[in-house]
C-alpha cells in the first residue's frame, strides 16, 4: 500500500460523528500510532457523545469517560493504577476538546503535566463548545462568529485572540509539545510516535475542523485543515525536549484564502481580515526566533 | 478525672506539653486524652491545649471549663488571660517565673519555677524563644503529683525530636526547684 | 452483583447510512490505489479488499489492494470524492443510479 | 485462633486515620492538604516515604482531581484512598457523583469542617451531610479508635460484591482529629486477612474494552442503574450488620455498626446524636441517671443508609426523642432530624424535637446536653437552637 498510515483500525464505523468530522479523525489517528495496548480518557465534549448511546462503544481499547474538568486527573489516576499492576507497557490518553482543555481543565492538565506521569494529553481543537452547540471557548480565534460571541450591533465576534495551550505546555516544560493537523496524517501520527518515546508527559494539539461550527461544507474538512497550515494560521510545530521546530510552509498564502471558505468568519470587513494576517505574521515571526532562524 | 489547662504562647511548646503529660501518665496506665484549642496558631500569639487524665475512659470531649489544674508557659499571659477562670477550689496554679509573680488570695495553691532559665541553660530553643515545656512538666510533676518524674521523662524521650538529654535535665532540675508559695 | 454503567457493544453493529443524501462511487478505471481515500475517511467506511484482483482493470500490471465503500456506514461527507486527486470518486445523490 | 498481642498507642485521630489506610493495603493514594484534614495527608506522605505502606501517593492540585484520580486508579483495580474537609468536599461534588455511579467501592476520610462564608476551620457536619444525596454511604465515628477501625470495615462493606458503592467515613474537626487518646492498633496479619485484595469485576481490561459511563438515553437503563444503586445501599444495611460482627470476632472489638444505644433499656427521653459529640452525650447521661433521671442516647453511626429500622426498636416506650443536628439546612428542619422523623412516621406518636446544635466548633458542653434533656420533659416538637446568642 503505497502509504505510510498504520492499516489497524482501532476506532471502528457506525459511530454518531457529523459527516465530516475532524475529532473523528484526530482519534482514528493517535489511535492507528499507538497500537491496542491503549487506554483512552474523555471528559463532557463531542467526543463523549460520538461512540453514540449505551451500550454502544466505537473503540476498541477501554474508554473512561470523566466529567468536565477531569481529564488530567483522570489519566494521572489510571496511569499510576496501571503502572501499580505493572501494565507499564499500556498508553494512557487523554482526550479532550478545546474547552475542556484551554478553559474548564486546564488546572488539571498542568497539574498532570507538572506532576509528570508517563501519559499522552490530545487537544483536539474545534475552536469552540460544539457539543453544545457552538460557544465561544478560549481557543476560539479571534474574528469568529459563535453562538456567544454573535454578530450584533454593539459587540461583533470574538474580539479576543486564541489562546494557544501547545505554547502554555511549552512555557511550562512539558518534555513534548506538538501541534499537529489532520490534513497531515503522517506528521500527526509520525509526532505521536516520537512521543511515545518519551517516558513523561506528552501534548499534541490536533486543529480539527467542524462543518457544524466553523460552516463550511463537510467535503472540506481536509482542504480547510491545509489551508489552516499553509497560511499560518495554524502553525505545525515540535517540541521535543528542548528541541523546537516549526514545519515551514513553502509558498506564501494569504490568510483570507482560509478564512473565505468558512461561514464563520463570512462577516469580516477588508481591515479586519488585515488585522488577522498581521496577527498571523507576528506569531509567525515569533516562532521563526523560538526556533533560532 | 483530672483537668489540666495550658496557656502558652506559639512556639513555646505547649501542645507539645500537652502530648508529653498525656502520654507520661498513659505510661502508668491512665486513660487520656489531649487537644489544643486551635487558633489561627501564629509563633507568639496565646495558645490553649487541655490535658484529661481519669483511671477510666474519658467520654467528656468537651474544652474544660473548670481544672484542677492550670500551668502558664509564660508569665507575660498574666495580663491577657484570667489564669483561675474555672479553677476548682484549692487548684492548682504553677507559672513559669519567680515568687511574687503572681498573687492569689483564694486559697490557689500558687507555684513558680523559672523554667525560662532552665531552658536557656539547657540551650532548649534559642536565647529570643526558649522552650520551656519539659522544664515546667518536671515542676509540675513534683507540684501536681499526678505523674512521677520518671513517666514525664520516659515520655519525653519517646515525644522529643532532638536534646533528649538536655530535656530530661531540664525536667530533672525544674523537679529540683520548683516552689510553692 | 449490581449494575454498573459499563459496556461493550461495537458501533459496526450500528447502520449510519440512513444519513447520507449522497454517496461517493468510485470508478477503478481511474482509481491508482494511492488510498487517499481510505485515509481521509472519518466514517472509517472505506474499506481495503486485500484481493489484488479486485476491481482491477485487465491492463493494470502492478496489481494492488483497492479501497471499497462501507455504504452501511459511509455518511456521504464527500471528502473522499474532494480529497482524490485523480476525480475517481464522484458523488452521487441517494436515489439517483450512477 | 492466634493469640492477639494488644498494642494500644496515643494518637490523633488523623494518626489513626492513617494507620487504618495502611492496614487496608491501600495502594494508591491522591489527596489535597486542608484543614485540618492535613495531618492525614502528612503522616500518609511520611509512611510512603518511608517505605512503611506500599502505596503510590500522588499530590494533586484540587480536591477535584483528587476524586476524579483516586475514581480512575480504582477503575484498574487498586483500592483506592483520598481524604478531605469542608470546602474540600464541595469542591468534589461533582465526582462523588461520578464515583458512586461508577459503583467504585472507594474510601474517603472527612474531617468534618464548617462551610463558610466567613472562614471557620472548625467542627461541623454540614460538609458531609450535604453529600448524603452523593450514593456514597456514610459513618460518622465518635472516637479514634473508630477513626481507624471504620477503614477497615468500610472498605470491607464498600468491596461486597452486593453493595458496590463508594463510602467516606467521618470524624469532627479538632475533637478528634487534633485528640489525642489511646487507640488499639489492630494487628496487621489479622487487617491483611480480614480485608484481603480488592476484586473489582470490571476494571480495566483490554481483553474486554469497556467503556465507562457513556451516554445514556432516556429509554437506556438511566431509572434502572439509578434504583440499583438505592437498593444496593438498602442491602447495605444487613452487610454492614454482618460485616460488624465479622469485625469483632476477628479482633475482638467493640464497633458498635449501625447505631449505638447507650442506657436505652429504661429510658423515658433520649437523644439522637452522630459523632464525637455523642461522648459528651453520654458523660451527661450517666450523670442525669445518678440523679435518678431515666434518659438515654442513640447514636447513629451509619447515616447512609440510614438505619431506620434499629431506631425505630431502639425509641419504643420512649416519651420524649430529640434529634441533634450538627449542621444547617435552611427553610427546613435539621437534616438527620427529617430522616429519623420520615423513619418513624405512622409507626410513633413520640412528641420529636430538633436541636441545632455546635455549628463552626461551637463547644458543645454537659450543661447544653442537660438543657436538652430538660427540653424533652418540658415535652412537645419544637426546634431550638443550642447554646446560641450568649445563652
Amino acid at each position: 500500500m503505497p502509504t505510510s498510515i498504520p492499516k489497524q483500525e482501532l476506532m471502528m464505523s457506525g459511530h454518531a460523528a457529523c459527516a465530516g468530522c475532524g475529532a473523528v479523525l484526530a482519534m482514528r489517528y493517535v489511535l492507528k500510532a499507538l497500537g491496542e495496548k491503549t487506554v483512552v480518557s474523555v471528559p463532557a465534549s463531542c467526543w463523549a457523545v460520538i461512540p453514540g448511546n449505551y451500550p454502544a462503544e466505537v473503540l476498541k481499547v477501554p474508554m473512561v469517560y470523566t466529567p468536565f474538568a477531569a481529564t488530567g486527573a483522570s489519566i494521572s489516576g489510571i496511569r499510576e493504577g496501571l503502572d501499580i499492576e505493572g501494565k507499564e507497557d499500556y498508553n494512557v490518553v487523554g482526550f479532550a476538546g478545546d474547552g475542556g482543555t484551554a478553559d474548564i481543565g486546564l488546572q488539571a492538565l498542568s497539574a498532570a503535566m507538572e506532576r509528570g506521569h508517563n501519559v499522552f494529553y490530545i487537544m483536539y481543537d474545534n475552536e469552540a463548545y460544539m457539543n453544545t452547540g457552538i460557544q465561544r471557548s478560549g481557543s476560539t480565534p479571534f474574528g469568529a462568529w459563535t453562538t456567544t460571541t454573535p454578530i450584533g450591533k454593539d459587540r461583533t465576534f470574538k474580539k479576543e485572540k486564541k489562546k494557544v495551550v501547545a505554547d502554555i505546555m511549552m512555557a511550562q516544560g512539558v518534555p513534548y509539545v506538538a501541534t499537529a493537523s489532520v490534513a497531515f496524517p503522517e506528521d500527526l501520527i509520525r509526532k505521536v510516535k516520537n512521543a511515545k518515546e518519551i517516558k513523561g508527559p506528552k501534548f499534541i494539539q490536533i486543529l480539527s475542523p467542524c462543518p457544524p461550527g466553523w460552516y463550511h461544507n463537510s467535503e472540506d474538512t481536509i482542504k480547510v485543515s491545509r489551508l489552516a497550515v499553509e497560511t499560518r494560521v495554524f502553525p505545525l510545530y515540535e517540541y521535543n525536549q528542548g528541541q523546537f521546530s516549526l514545519y515551514k510552509t513553502s509558498k506564501f498564502v494569504p490568510v483570507e484564502e482560509y478564512l473565505k471558505i468558512q461561514g464563520r468568519f463570512a462577516h469580516l470587513k477588508e481591515d479586519e481580515i488585515k488585522e488577522i494576517q498581521n496577527f498571523v505574521n507576528e506569531r509567525w515571526e515569533f516562532l521563526l526566533k523560538k526556533e533560532g532562524n | 478525672m483530672y483537668e489540666i489547662r495550658f496557656h502558652g504562647r506559639g512556639g513555646q511548646g505547649a501542645v507539645t506539653a500537652s502530648k508529653m503529660l498525656a502520654m507520661a501518665a498513659f505510661k502508668e496506665n491512665k486513660w487520656v486524652t489531649t487537644f489544643p484549642f486551635y487558633g489561627t496558631e501564629r509563633r507568639g500569639a496565646p495558645v490553649t491545649a487541655f490535658t484529661r487524665i481519669d483511671n477510666v475512659k474519658i467520654e467528656l470531649r468537651s474544652q474544660i471549663y473548670e481544672p484542677d489544674a492550670v500551668i502558664l508557659l509564660d508569665k507575660s499571659l498574666l495580663k491577657l488571660v484570667n489564669v483561675t477562670e474555672g479553677l476548682k477550689p484549692n487548684g492548682l496554679v504553677l507559672i513559669n517565673g519567680k515568687k511574687g509573680d503572681f498573687e492569689s488570695n483564694n486559697g490557689f495553691k500558687v507555684a513558680y519555677v523559672d523554667a525560662t532559665s532552665i531552658a536557656l541553660k539547657n540551650h532548649l530553643g534559642d536565647p529570643s524563644h526558649p522552650i520551656v515545656n519539659t522544664a515546667i512538666l518536671g515542676a509540675f510533676s513534683k507540684v501536681s503529683g499526678i505523674v512521677s518524674v520518671d513517666s514525664m521523662k520516659s515520655a519525653v524521650r519517646d515525644i522529643s525530636p532532638s536534646k533528649i538529654n538536655e530535656n530530661v535535665n531540664a525536667i530533672e532540675e525544674a523537679y529540683e526547684e520548683v516552689e510553692v508559695a | 452483583m449490581v449494575m454498573t454503567p459499563t459496556a461493550y457493544y461495537p458501533t459496526t453493529n450500528i447502520k449510519t447510512s440512513s444519513w447520507r443524501t449522497s454517496k461517493p462511487v468510485i470508478d477503478y478505471s481511474k482509481c491508482t490505489r494511492c488510498m487517499i481515500c481510505w485515509k481521509f475517511c472519518p466514517d472509517v467506511a472505506i474499506d481495503i479488499n486485500e484481493n489484488p484482483d479486485y476491481e482491477a482493470p485487465a491492463d493494470r500490471i502492478k496489481k494492488m489492494e483497492a479501497p471499497f465503500i462501507d455504504y452501511d456506514h459511509c455518511k456521504g461527507c464527500g471528502i473522499c470524492a474532494n480529497e482524490c486527486p485523480f476525480d475517481a470518486i464522484e458523488m452521487v445523490r441517494e436515489g439517483e443510479n450512477k | 485462633m492466634k493469640a492477639q498481642n494488644i498494642t494500644r498507642e496515643i494518637m490523633t485521630g488523623n494518626e489513626a486515620v492513617a494507620t487504618g489506610v495502611k492496614l487496608a493495603r491501600v495502594k494508591f493514594i491522591s489527596a489535597y492538604p486542608i484543614t485540618p484534614q492535613t495531618a492525614i495527608v502528612e503522616k500518609l506522605a511520611e509512611m510512603v516515604a518511608n517505605n512503611k505502606i506500599n502505596a503510590k501517593f500522588i499530590e494533586v492540585e484540587s480536591e477535584h482531581s483528587a476524586m476524579a484520580s483516586t475514581m480512575t486508579s480504582e477503575i484498574t483495580g487498586i483500592r483506592s484512598f483520598t481524604a478531605s474537609s469542608s470546602h474540600g468536599i464541595l469542591y468534589m461534588h461533582e465526582m462523588l457523583h461520578w464515583v458512586a455511579g461508577s459503583r467504585l467501592p472507594v474510601l474517603m476520610a472527612v474531617v468534618n469542617r464548617a462551610i463558610g462564608p466567613p472562614w471557620n476551620i472548625w467542627a461541623d457536619q454540614t460538609d458531609s451531610i450535604t453529600q448524603r444525596d452523593t450514593g456514597w454511604m456514610q459513618v460518622y465515628c465518635e472516637s479514634n479508635q473508630e477513626a481507624m477501625d471504620s477503614i477497615l470495615l468500610g472498605y470491607k462493606v464498600a468491596e461486597n460484591k452486593n453493595v458496590m458503592l463508594p463510602i467516606m467515613s467521618m470524624q469532627d474537626a479538632f475533637t478528634l482529629s487534633h485528640t489525642s487518646e489511646p487507640v488499639i492498633i489492630r494487628d496487621e496479619s489479622d487487617a491483611y486477612d480480614y480485608i484481603g485484595d480488592l476484586n473489582l469485576p470490571f476494571s480495566i481490561d483490554l481483553k474486554n474494552p469497556l467503556g465507562y459511563g457513556s451516554l445514556m438515553p432516556p429509554d437506556g437503563p438511566f431509572m434502572e442503574l439509578k434504583k440499583d444503586m438505592r437498593d444496593s445501599m438498602y442491602r447495605a444495611l444487613d452487610v454492614v450488620k454482618e460485616e460488624t460482627k465479622k469485625f469483632n470476632d476477628k479482633f475482638n472489638a467493640d464497633f458498635p455498626g449501625l447505631i449505638e444505644n447507650f442506657m436505652m433499656e429504661d429510658a423515658d427521653y433520649a437523644l439522637i446524636t452522630m459523632g464525637s459529640m455523642s461522648s459528651t452525650g453520654k458523660y451527661t447521661v450517666r450523670k442525669l441517671r445518678e440523679k435518678g433521671m431515666k434518659v438515654g442516647l442513640i447514636r447513629i453511626l451509619f447515616y447512609r443508609p440510614f438505619p431506620a429500622e434499629e431506631i425505630l426498636k431502639s425509641i419504643r416506650g420512649l416519651k420524649g426523642l430529640g434529634v441533634l443536628d450538627r449542621s444547617i439546612t435552611f427553610g427546613q428542619r435539621g437534616a438527620v432530624y427529617e430522616d429519623v422523623v420520615t423513619s418513624l412516621y405512622n409507626k410513633t406518636d413520640i412528641p420529636i424535637k430538633n436541636y441545632i446544635i455546635g455549628l463552626g466548633g461551637r463547644d458543645i458542653r454537659v450543661k447544653d446536653y442537660e438543657r436538652m434533656y430538660e427540653g424533652l420533659m418540658e415535652g412537645g416538637d419544637s426546634m431550638e437552637w443550642i447554646n446560641v446568642g450568649g445563652k
